[in-house]
This record gives C-alpha cells, structure tokens and sequence, in this order.
C-alpha cells in the first residue's frame, strides 16, 4: 500500500529541487519553471490529502492552483519579454545591478 | 483492470514505433553526408541573415490560449453539473462568462488579436 | 505490490525530470522534462482517482503553460546558459540552509508517523456511487467554492488585461488601418 | 510451471482484460498505420479526378494495377531507405525526439475512440475502445493539445527560418484553435450528461434526429472549421504554404523521421473525423437500426454488431476523411491574419453564444418537462 507519507516525500523532494532552482538559476524562465515546479509539489500533496481524508476539496483546490499558475505565467512571462526587450538579457543578476 | 493501464501501453508502443522510425531513418539509408548536404535549406543559395526573432504575437496569442483553456475547463466541469445545478449553474456561469468577456472585449479593442 | 512498483517507478521519474529540469542548461531541455515531469504527476493522480484533476493537469498545465514557456524561449532565442559560476551570496544560502532544516524537520516527522486528520466521506466508493469524480469535484466547486470561482475568472481577466498590457508594444498611431490601405495603393 | 498452471493464469480475470486490451490496441495501431497510404493514393487520384487526368496508375502487381494503389507502398518504401540528413546547427536531441512527440500523442489519442459496443468475450466485459476512461472526452482533448510539442520542437531544432516560422505559424494556429473545439463540445456534454464517448453514442440512438448534428448544428459547423484548422489542412495550410514556407516545420526533416510526421498528420486527421462521427453522428449506430435489432440480426452475436457497427464508423469517419481531400482541392488558402482573426473573433464569440443559447434551451426543457 502506498501511504501518503511516500507522496508527501516525494513533494517534498521536488519542493526542494524548485527551491533551488529559484535560488541559484541565473536565467529568469529558469526561475519561472521552477516556480511552476513547485506549485505541482503542493497539487501532489493537495491530492494526496484529498485521498486520505475522503474529501474532495483538495482536488477543488489543485484546479484554483492551476488557474493561479496559469495566470502567473501569462504575467511573469509577458514581464520577461518586457525586460528582455528593455535590456537585452534575462539574467537575474544583470537585473539584480538595476535595484541600486 | 486499472484503466490506465491500455494508456501506458499505448505510450510505450507509440513511443515506440517512432523510435524505430526514427531509427530506421538512421541505419537503413546511406549515410554520406557533407559540408553543403547538411546545411539548412535555402533554396539552394548560401544562408542569408540570422534566424529572425519571433514577432511577439505569438505569444500574446499563446497567453491568451492559456487563460480561455483554462475557461474551457471550468465550462467542462460546469456543463457535467448542468443537470444538478439547473439555472443556479446558469446563473454562475453567465456572470463568470460576463467578466471574462469584458477582458475579450479588452483584448480586442487594444488590438491584441491583429496580425499585420 | 504491483501499486508499489508502479509508484516507485513513477516517483523516481519523476525526481529525475526535477533534477534535470532545475540543472539543464538549456531551457527548451528543461521545458520538455518539465512536459515529462506533469505527464508522470498525471499519472499519480489518476492512481490515486483523481481522474478529472489528472486530465487537467495534462490539458491545461502540459498542454498550454509549458507551451508557452516554449513559445517564449523561441522568442527570446537565447544561447544556452554559459556555465554558469553560481554566484553564492548571503541571502540564498541562508534561505537554502532554512528550507533544508524545515524539510529535515519534515522528513523526521514522517519517520515517525503519517498525518492524520478528520477523515470526510468522500472515499472512492462514495464517489463512483455520486456520479463519478468529474461530476462530484464539479459539484464540489459549484457548490461550496463558487465565491472562490467568480472570483477566479476576476483573476483571469486581470491577468489577461496585465499581460496584453506589459507585452504588446504599442502601434505607433498614425499607422491605423485606413492609412495601410492608402499606403498599399500607393 | 506446467502447462495447466499457463492456462489456469492466462484465463484469469484480469488476463483476460490484460490480453483483450493488447489486441484492441494492436488492432488499431495497425489501422492507423494503413491510412497515411490509402489517404496518399486518394490525395493522387481525386485531383486527377477532378482535373480529368489520370493520376498514378502504373504501380501494381505483375498485371494487377489495383488503380495504382501500391503507389504510396512504393513511396513508403522508399522513404525508409533515403539518406538522413541533418542540419549542421541543429539541436540533435530535440531534433530526433520531435517526430516521437508526435506520434505518440497521435496513437493515444486514436485508441480513445469507443470503435463499438461493449462485447462480452470468456463472461468479460470488454469495451471496444482500446483506452476507456470516464474522463474520456478530456482525455482526448488533452493529448491533442500535446500534438503541439511535436511540431514546435521540430521547428526548432531544425535551425532553419522556414522550419521555425512554419512550426510557430502551425503551432499559433493549431491552439488558437483548440479553444473553439474544446467549446464547440461542450453543448454535447450539457445535452448528453457524460463523457464518456461511448455513453455518448448510446445516448445518441440510431436514429438521425437525436444525433449531435441535429441537436447541436452550431457546434457541428464550429468543429467542422476546427477540424481542418487543427491538422494545418488546407484551406487552413499556411503553415506549409509552399510558396512562401518550404514545407514548413518538417523542412529539414526527411526519410523516415519525414515519414513519422506523415503518419501522425494523417492519424490526427482520422481521429478528429471519427470524433466527429462519433459525436455528431452516432458514431458506431447503424442508421435506423437500434442495436437491440442489430444484435438480432446478427443472430445474437454480439461481436459480428460490434464488427457492423464498426464498419459504419469507418465508413462515416471515412466520409469525412473524403472532405479533406475535397476541400484541398476546392478552396484556395486563406491569408494567416484571416485565420486568426477567423478562430478568435468570429468562432470564440460562436461558441461562447452557442453555449449559453443550448445551456438555456435544455433548462427551459427541463423545468417544462418537469412540472
């Protein structure tokens, strides 16, 4: 049987691979996917614990997320563009000069 | 039987077979390849400019593919419930469509959806 | 014991997609394990009976958002990363160390025992007994969730006004369509 | 383990099931892998129909021509033996994964059409549908909206500019256009409650006046025009346009990898064309014969029903497959502005009215049948 401790590893693991993916990834897509990367961590668990407990609200929940990442992409990846036409480069630490 | 389990095995047959294609292609013709052969076809002329960069209405329409997709899928859910919910669900979803079709209405009034 | 294998098999995919997502050094090579890794978590979904999120995952997530990182990577057509010297600054490995420790705390928790909680009625049965998953995770939302869902086409059509408007370049005005016309003639 | 042991287990349950849905599968993988061919040879001699010219008609047998049919065999097999050549510059991973995207998503989703009738085979239920899913309507939706990666990789791992603009102008268009169909659907799931492709058919009846086409005009007419916009067919074949694009996104593609593209642009055509007969016209019912009474005429068989109706998808999914070839030898090509401008500011509006006028139709009919 496999329980819910064996998804919510898993979740963790990729979790952990999108955090560091938004840490240390100098290309802003790179950072974008990660982020996407850990919003599916959260949609496991969310339906893992919609089938441990008999209750369909998580399922509900995992749809919201998939609009929110849906959204989240549309405008983070139109403000990539933009900063790509603006300044030539998607790197974050190109972008990070310009905070001063 | 899980249900699933013909989709499994439709994947690694289909992926499959387009790997012998794909291998087929590699071994069963003659391999003499050279310089000229292999460059990127133009028409027979020596490669003129760069790979151009993309018009940036691709992705206006992409963007705006994903957040109709995403409405495709509420009205999916919407309409499996129709006979439950009856003009309750109606009256959701023509407000949910009203909002949405207000930002349509945005999207073609900025000109977001003209190609020239 | 076959669920296990099958679950193994698939977890361990699925780490590797993560891994190699995060590490290649090519996006458009990221975006396809990316696409590897959503098809798999469908794949967990839908042993788990949760069939309608599993095809929504793949028509709406594979389908459409990794479609449009595709689509941007195309445009933007960068080079791949040169290796990149991982800058190592304060901040980042701070937070790193924090999450790691918050993961460790976790991981240690689950040693020791699972999550529990009050448990609701909607088993598996009980829901091929309502109509099915689609119908019941669609009564759910109908039902209980409808604030939740008006305001998620709120949402979308922000989101659809922000990205027109931080993306599309404006016309220059003068060149409005009857002016095209003219210009065509001559 | 003895030989009784091997029978006792394959005539299990679930080896029976097992077994059953490796044979559906191969049975339509192989019909799929026969209609690029046939659909070649009717591309060759309707034109020549059309043009009062012959077409291809030496290839044959010793005497037998068979109308030139073995044409397109001779062209298969000359395909797989042309040289491969791939462009300097090219991204070589994705550039030999991209044909594998597209045939895989093609097959998945040719096995989700219900081919017939439940039948009973050893006291098991089979269905005739070699992947049956609950969600079977979005799973079909779903893995066609993956067909995109096929064609967008292609493109641009081709390092070309033809390649690449071929692939974005076929990809743009082909999602432009899933919106409209998956909308144009939607009114069958208000009407029919389910999808379940098959409960669909069942729902439909054999008779004609309560098919999808009579009950949801508008929707027909808005899959019709997707149908062709989907698989890059002409009217809609800008991404190809040969006069301005090469081939499109399979410029750089040759040999049997060109082939691969081949045969899933053809797969894909035939999927939506049985989609369309499924769900607008009855897909396997025989027209006006309940299948109570085909069962009885087929002296109680069920599968020689399931094989009649079969034949009457085929021959329905087979009409429309005619229509492609007609309309790209009728229509000129459109210009890609009025495409898109076609699929978003004419169909999605369609769609979106259609979908509230069918929603209000059947509650009114609903709350008058009820009191």
């Amino acid at each position: 049987m496999v329980s819910i401790n064996h998804y919510l590893v898993l979740a963790t693991f990729m979790f952990l691979c999108g955090t560091l993916g938004v840490l240390f990834r100098r290309n802003l897509l790179l950072v974008l996917m990660s982020i996407e990367l850990m919003l599916n961590s959260v949609n496991l668990v969310f339906v893992s614990g919609s089938r441990l407990l008999g209750n369909l609200d998580g399922q509900v929940m995992v749809f919201f997320i998939i609009t929110v990442a849906a959204c989240e992409a549309g405008v983070g990846l139109a403000m990539v563009i933009a900063l790509f036409r603006r300044y030539g480069t998607v790197d974050t630490n190109f972008l990070r000069i310009l905070r001063g | 039987m899980n249900p699933y389990l013909p989709v499994l095995i439709v994947l690694l047959l289909g992926v499959g077979l387009g790997g012998i294609l794909s291998g087929l292609a590699h071994f069963a013709g003659p391999r003499k390849p050279n310089r000229i052969k292999s460059e990127p076809y133009e028409c027979g002329v020596p490669i003129v400019g760069e790979r151009d960069k993309m018009s940036v209405k691709f992705y206006l329409t992409a963007i705006l593919f994903i957040l109709f997709d995403i409405e495709t899928v509420f009205l999916y859910l919407w309409a499996m419930t129709f006979r439950e919910l009856g003009w309750f669900g109606i009256g959701e979803i023509v407000v949910f469509l009203a909002v949405l079709f207000a930002g349509y209405v945005y999207v073609v009034k900025r000109g977001a959806l003209e190609w020239d | 014991m076959s669920q296990e294998l099958l679950f193994y098999a698939f977890a361990g995919l699925i780490a590797l997609c993560s891994v190699m997502v995060v590490t290649s050094r090519n996006p458009v090579i990221s975006a396809i394990f990316l696409v590897g890794d959503l098809f798999l978590l469908a794949g967990l979904y839908a042993s788990m009976e949760a069939h309608f999120v599993a095809a929504i995952q793949i028509l709406v997530y594979a389908g459409a958002i990794v479609v449009l990182f595709m689509f941007v990577i195309m445009l933007l057509n960068l080079d791949p990363d040169q290796r990149s010297q991982v800058q190592i600054a304060a901040p980042e490995v701070g937070i790193l160390a924090l999450t790691v420790i918050a993961f460790a705390v976790v991981g240690g928790m689950l040693v020791f025992g699972q999550p529990t909680g009050v448990s609701g009625e909607m088993t598996a049965e009980a829901i091929k007994g309502a109509g099915g998953n689609t119908f019941t995770v669609g009564m759910v939302l109908y039902t209980k969730y409808l604030w939740p869902f008006e305001l998620a086409s709120m949402l979308i059509m922000l989101a659809i006004i922000a990205a027109i408007v931080i993306a599309k370049k404006d016309r220059p005005k003068s060149a409005t369509d009857g002016d095209k016309r003219r210009l065509a003639h001559g | 383990m003895g030989l009784t042991d091997l029978v006792a287990l394959l005539s299990s349950d679930a080896a029976i099931q097992i077994i059953a849905s490796i044979v559906k599968i191969l049975i339509i993988v192989v019909l799929c892998l026969q209609i690029p061919p046939i659909m070649v040879w009717a591309e060759r001699r309707a034109p020549a129909m059309m043009q009062r010219r012959k077409g291809p008609n030496r290839v044959g047998i010793g005497k037998f021509r068979l109308y030139g049919l073995l044409q397109s065999a001779a062209d298969a097999v000359k395909l797989i033996f042309k040289e491969e050549v791939v462009p300097t510059g090219a991204n070589k991973v994705v550039y030999h994964i991209a044909p594998i995207f597209s045939v895989f998503t093609a097959f998945l989703v040719a096995c989700a059409i219900p081919y017939g009738n439940d039948i009973t085979v050893f006291g098991q239920q089979i269905s005739l549908s070699p992947i049956r899913l609950d969600v079977g309507f979005l799973f079909i939706l779903a893995m066609s909206s993956l067909a995109v990666y096929g064609v967008t990789l292609a493109g641009w791992a081709s390092n070309n500019k033809y390649s690449l603009l071929g692939s974005l102008r076929a990809s743009a268009q082909m999602i432009s256009y899933e919106i409209p169909l998956g909308m144009s659907l939607i009114p069958l799931v208000i009407i029919f409650g389910t999808l379940d492709l098959n409960k669909m058919v069942i729902a439909q009846s054999a008779f004609p006046w309560s098919w999808g086409v009579v009950r949801a005009p508008i929707s027909f007419f808005l899959f019709f025009i997707c149908m062709f916009a989907e698989t890059n067919r002409s009217p809609f074949d800008l991404a190809e346009g040969e006069s301005e694009l090469v081939a499109g996104f399979h410029t750089e593609y040759n040999s049997a990898k060109f082939a691969a593209f081949f045969l899933s642009e053809y797969v894909a055509m035939f999927v939506l064309s049985a989609l369309a007969a499924t769900v607008f016209f009855g897909g396997w019912q025989v027209p006006f014969v309940p299948y109570d009474l085909l069962l009885k005429i087929a002296f109680g068989l069920d599968w020689l029903a399931a094989l009649v109706g079969f034949l009457f998808l085929l021959l329905k999914a087979g009409f429309f497959m005619w229509v492609y070839v007609w309309v790209r030898w009728t229509l000129p090509r459109f210009r890609y502005d009025q495409l898109m401008a076609l699929g978003w500011k004419f169909m999605l509006p369609i769609g979106l009215f259609n979908l509230l006028i069918t929603a209000l139709v059947v509650a009114i009919f609903d709350t008058v049948t009820r009191h």
